[in-house]
């Protein structure tokens, strides 16, 4: 092999020590985006997924056809939510480098996508999300202190135990069971969706993928049977940039946005501002009329950026400039939403500060109480026998067996 | 009564499932207007409509991960995989999403989906028609694996993994779909006809899972099989004069531990069969358990008769298939020896 | 389940007593489609994958840009293959009714797919081909008799028995050898390009697979991977309008057609008239030269029709209507052809006759010496004892017990 | 000779063959830029180049499937999958492409390729980060399978896994990636710097396939493990103070069965370990295959300690595990007998 390789191997704009460089994000201005109705066919809105659906433009402005006119209540639920997911996702951070809980990811960046999409889906929707979604939950009514025993794996953990933190389920406020394995959820909100439509109900589904998930094969599964089916389900894919050390051009992000990866089923894409909660609703909301009023699924490209590491165990510094995300063009979803609010007037630094220390505390309270539940070095305990429940239906003889041997053995035989 | 080979079986199993409980739907490749390569499906499309039966892209994936979903809402999907070499595309949502779903939710969410597909060997189908890939399933704790050797246990099994909240894999031994089959490939053909398990109710009843059956009572030797070797060992009995006794497994996930040893503590005896690879077979399970538990009763070592450690070749079919010589062998090896 | 379904259930347009409708085909005149530079911006080439792509018209005439000007040998090189595909297909048809074979599969009416495509490649292109590709095989170079020996399972089989009629390989012609597991090939053609371009070779890799076989997943992993590395690599989608009793709605071609496919991953897709010999040739030299000059992976979807039953298990009157072939309005590859060679005036019904009486001969005579080396029923026959080689490159102790226990037992213990 | 721990050792075996033969390739998810999440390829991008070492999508499936066409091309492909708990959907490409190529073929084309994982608990990674599924591979004919205990071998083994034109899955048990554990996660971390088989040699040298390895002579009992219960092992003979013959299996496929057998003929009792679930894993087949070489010299049924047959539990990660109580508990049951 004395010949150069032809090989072309995709090369993020900067590593560390270079100077951050998101030019190659096709950014385009707030309010520029046309809004075509629900009902446009297929082909005549192919344009939303080169472009980008933005509300908010760089002086915190909301613009053009795509502004929901949020109300002030609205706003204020919007930012409360987000910066619930913030603060706790920071604190549990904390905790985990403490040692008290085992692993811990944040959504930090990327709050917009959970709680915007959450207001704009309703309680009836079932969603099956990624594990950066915390927020997803938290607005869908799971309490913050039952988010922490299941990372604390503690006797009120809804996992029993028996998951990694983060992999949280919510079946009263139908949110599905996170998976350890990427992108397996996607095929799951299609079939979600397809009985939806069998039994002729209106209810739809909604799923999120990472960028760098959408090389598996579920993506593909799940595309193909939602485009034949014309399944009633909105197919998000979350592009923060980054797949652990990946940039999402080894992804195949490079020539064209992931909004046009259906294009070619005739699934409809849009590219929106993922960063910009107005947005983010806005075209959750349009998605849904069109899943609801069986014209079928639609992929939604949220362009964000992930402001964190990609987990606890993850040190992004090895890989990407330090200073990267606060270069990224499209900001902080938070510190927009807020900066739109105070230029409305409906908002202050003040209030936010308050906001920020009463949820600061809400966080506090949720993890002392968290901790009666169990910790891991302090009981109460699960019960290790429950380890045998759930593998099937009914416990079969073979498990009842081991359960036995398993009590004697930990008991010092 | 009525007199059905394991197609028609089948057939009936799905029909009578799906006027029982209107969640139950189809899916698969070529099972909706065609009726599946095998006719399994045949005519459920006509009478339950294209929105129970339903036509699936060839992405055996695709499928399963799809019916995980419909299980989540409230549907009871049963999935055909058309044949069991074809799995492996779909294996990583068994595995990690099917098999796993109700643990890992504390129990709160499940997906009660069967995945049915023909397997093994024997209709001269080459190695990617052939395979018999039991084993890898009954290692994933949380999949029920079942394989019925005759029609009326195929319909009532069937009934029973529909009607089971755990997913089943339910593998269906082609080569007996017609007829019972000794292991000769050059007698002719017997239909299910005159077999007494091809009498089949035309309604509603079930075999349960979970437990093996006896097929032959005997005395010298237990075999242990399922699916189309339990006609072989049939027949290996006749050829050999051994009185064996011949348990089919029926569910070899979780497994009727009970009816085994209690045979094997009484004939002191075992042999075991099945048509995949020996190497990490399910037969090594069967082995480690009863020399476990029979260890005391057992005059001889336990013995496997199984698929060569190759893949499966077209050319020597009878050669890898093991058939009444191989089987016979294996019986009067175990009887020799002390 | 008392409401109505709302899910969209594919359905062809005609089914068995039904009058065959192609309506749905979206056809364009010959000579009409644009052809761009092989250096032209993909953004810039994506219209040729809604068109379609056609040299010969309706009066076997060629014409237009992408006519690749053939000189009367190239013209009977083309049909002379495509024939020998044809009378080859019969014969063996023919032969595994009587039970002379265990299997069977036709390319009756694809023909022109593998020659046009054999005769665009360079000898050094591997082709992973599916396994309706034989013509590719005998353009290659593979003998009829060694094909045959293949279906036959006898001492000269290329595959040593191993494998199901019809499963050939070539080493030597660089055809990759066929799988029963669809689509597994299409990334392999992707590594296969990658690992020339790594050594700074400029052979290339062409795959086939069908229109039905687009929904598994290797299908996405392949253009996953030659998009990223700008494999060169042609990936073809033969989309005959069926996969065994479905139609190709049911792989979702009814929205936009398979030739976009890769377009949301920035791959250019062609879609091109598959039973037209001059034009397959010519977009597929195009594609060749993209690929061989750095600019990556090209989409061809072959518009074409499956002639005859899916395989010798199968009979498609239960599912299609009978006369569906003759309605097709992209008509017979091997006619097409011919008519335009004799309107050409280097070619006549009576040459084409001796041609014809010619390969049948071949074919025969093929036949005839294939069944020399070992027929179903008399031999001479392989020695089983080579089942147990080529597990590994050397046998495995195991394995040798295996094969003395196995003679053991032949021999009568 | 260099003290290494054990990604020290895969990341110079790689390094070794890199410079020695310019084929090898390496390619993965993170591999490249960044070094590997367990940092196995840490270097080797900047040393070999983004042509040799490449970040691939997060795709097993078009990793292994993109890697066998590669092999088929002339180069030699080291793919890694970053858990073994995410290898099956890359299941498909290995099963029916990568492990059957040669054989279908007739020997003429093959693919050369090496797939690396870190498998196995004890990490607090919970089910999705600890599996252990090395016996549906073994059933695989056409696949070797290996798995090391220790830098030494690890160096060694991945080099000849490397040099093999048949393809390997390669687990690394990551459990012991750092450091040697004997089963107690209260203890401090050991590290191999004091462990003989932390010694490992800076260029090249082979470990060869294919063969097992007593790591631990003895007389009394047979314990046949691989992996990190290789430690547990050792700890357990010092703990139960019973002389055990301690056998490192290494290679799982093919399996070295004489020095197993000679080791049981000698001992008469033999108890089998793995972190796997019990239930159709790979202690099965060896069971099996012992049961039927030494029956006549087994005092005791064999006994087995393995993961119990549920998914792997996060909270009770050492209730689950085979550690020291369960290895010591195994042990006595096994020399109570008779
Ligand atoms: C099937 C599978 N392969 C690999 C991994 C390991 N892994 C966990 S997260 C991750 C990166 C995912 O990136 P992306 O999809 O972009 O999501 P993000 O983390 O950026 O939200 C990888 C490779 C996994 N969990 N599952
Ligand atoms: C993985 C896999 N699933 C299913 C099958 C069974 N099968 C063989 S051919 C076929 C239809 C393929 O249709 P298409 O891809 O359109 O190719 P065509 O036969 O039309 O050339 C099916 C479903 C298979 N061989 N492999
Ligand atoms: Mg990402
Ligand atoms: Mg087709």
């Amino acid at each position: 092999m004395t010949t150069k390789s032809r090989l072309h191997i995709p090369q993020p704009n900067a590593r560390p020590g270079d100077k951050p460089d998101f030019s190659y994000l096709n950014l385009a201005p707030a309010g520029s985006a046309d809004k075509p109705g629900t009902d446009a066919r297929t082909r005549d809105i192919e344009f939303l997924s080169s472009g980008l659906v933005r509300v908010l433009d760089d002086d915190h402005v909301a613009k053009g056809p795509w502004n929901p006119d949020f109300d002030a209540t609205q706003l204020q639920v919007g930012l409360r939510w987000m910066l619930l997911n913030r603060v706790f996702d920071e604190r549990m951070w904390q905790i985990q480098r403490q040692g008290r809980i085992s692993f811990y990811m944040q959504a930090t960046g990327e709050e917009a996508v959970s709680i915007a999409q959450g207001m704009a889906l309703r309680p009836g929707d079932m969603c099956f999300p990624s594990y950066r979604n915390q927020g997803l939950f938290m607005y869908r009514g799971v309490k913050l202190v039952d988010m922490m025993c299941q990372c604390l794996s503690n006797t009120r953990d809804m996992c029993q135990g028996r998951q990694l933190p983060i992999m949280y389920h919510s079946k009263s406020g139908n949110v599905f069971s996170i998976s350890g394995n990427l992108g397996t959820q996607y095929p799951h909100a299609v079939g979600w969706a397809m009985a939806s439509a069998i039994k002729g109900e209106d209810h739809i589904a909604a799923t999120w993928v990472g960028d760098g998930s959408t090389a598996e094969a579920d993506f593909h599964h799940a595309l193909t049977f939602a485009a034949v089916y014309q399944a009633p389900v909105i197919l998000n894919i979350v592009n923060n940039q980054w797949a652990i050390s990946t940039f999402q051009g080894t992804a195949g992000g490079e020539r064209r946005p992931f909004a046009a990866r259906g294009l070619g089923l005739g699934i409809p894409g849009i590219r929106v501002d993922g960063n910009d909660l107005l947005a983010v609703y806005a075209v959750t909301t349009w998605a849904a009329e069109r899943a609801r009023h069986g014209r079928g699924p639609t992929l939604i490209e949220l362009v964000t950026y992930r402001g964190g590491a990609h987990s606890t165990s993850d040190d992004p510094s090895k890989y990407r400039p330090k200073d990267e995300w606060a270069a990224f063009p499209l900001g902080d979803p938070i510190e927009r939403l807020k900066q739109h609010m105070i230029s409305q007037g409906s908002w202050s630094e003040k209030k936010h500060e308050q906001l920020t220390t009463e949820l600061k505390k809400e966080v506090k309270a949720a993890w002392k109480e968290a901790q009666q539940y169990g910790t891991m070095t302090e009981g109460p305990w699960l019960n290790p026998a429950t380890m045998f429940d759930d593998v099937f239906a009914n416990q079969p003889r073979n498990l009842e067996t081991q359960c036995h041997r398993m009590l004697e053995i930990e008991s010092g035989d | 009564m009525a007199r059905m080979n394991m197609i028609e079986a089948i057939r009936s199993a799905h029909e009578v499932m799906m006027e029982k409980d209107p969640t139950v739907v189809v899916l698969g490749q070529d099972v909706g207007y065609f009726g599946g390569v095998f006719r399994c499906t045949d005519g459920l499309q006509r009478k339950f409509g294209e929105h129970r039966v339903i036509d699936a892209p060839i992405s055996e994936g695709g499928i399963i991960g799809t019916a995980i979903g419909m299980g989540v809402n409230g549907l009871r999907p049963v999935a055909e995989i058309q044949f069991a070499d074809y799995i492996y595309p779909g294996f990583d949502q068994i595995v990690s999403e099917l098999a796993r779903l109700r643990y890992r939710s504390g129990g709160d969410f499940f997906s009660p989906v069967t995945i049915r597909t023909p397997c093994g060997g024997g209709i001269h189908g080459g190695q990617t028609h052939s395979q018999s890939p039991e084993a890898i399933f009954t290692h994933v704790s949380g999949i029920k694996t079942v394989m019925p050797s005759n029609p009326y246990d195929a319909k009532g099994l069937l009934i029973s993994a529909i009607e089971s909240d755990d997913p089943v894999v339910f593998f269906e031994p082609k080569r007996i779909y017609n007829g019972p089959f000794d292991g000769d490939p050059e007698k002719p053909a017997i239909s299910w006809n005159t077999h007494p398990k091809g009498e089949v109710p035309e309604g509603y009843y079930t075999v349960p899972l979970g437990q093996a059956v006896i097929t032959r009572p005997g005395n010298d030797i237990t075999i242990i099989t399922y699916g189309t070797l339990v006609h072989i060992a049939i027949a290996a009995a006749a050829a050999t004069g051994v009185d064996c006794e011949i348990i089919d497994v029926r569910t070899m996930a979780p497994l009727d531990v009970v009816t085994l040893t209690d045979s094997v503590k009484k004939t002191g005896r075992c042999l075991i069969a099945h048509e995949a690879t020996q190497f990490g077979g399910y037969g090594a399970e069967l082995t480690a358990t009863i020399q476990k538990e029979c260890f005391y009763d057992l005059e001889a070592p336990i013995g496997r008769v199984a698929g060569w450690d190759t893949p499966y070749p077209h050319a020597f079919e009878w050669q890898y298939f093991p058939g009444l010589k191989r089987m016979s062998a294996g019986i009067n090896n175990v009887m020799e020896q002390e």
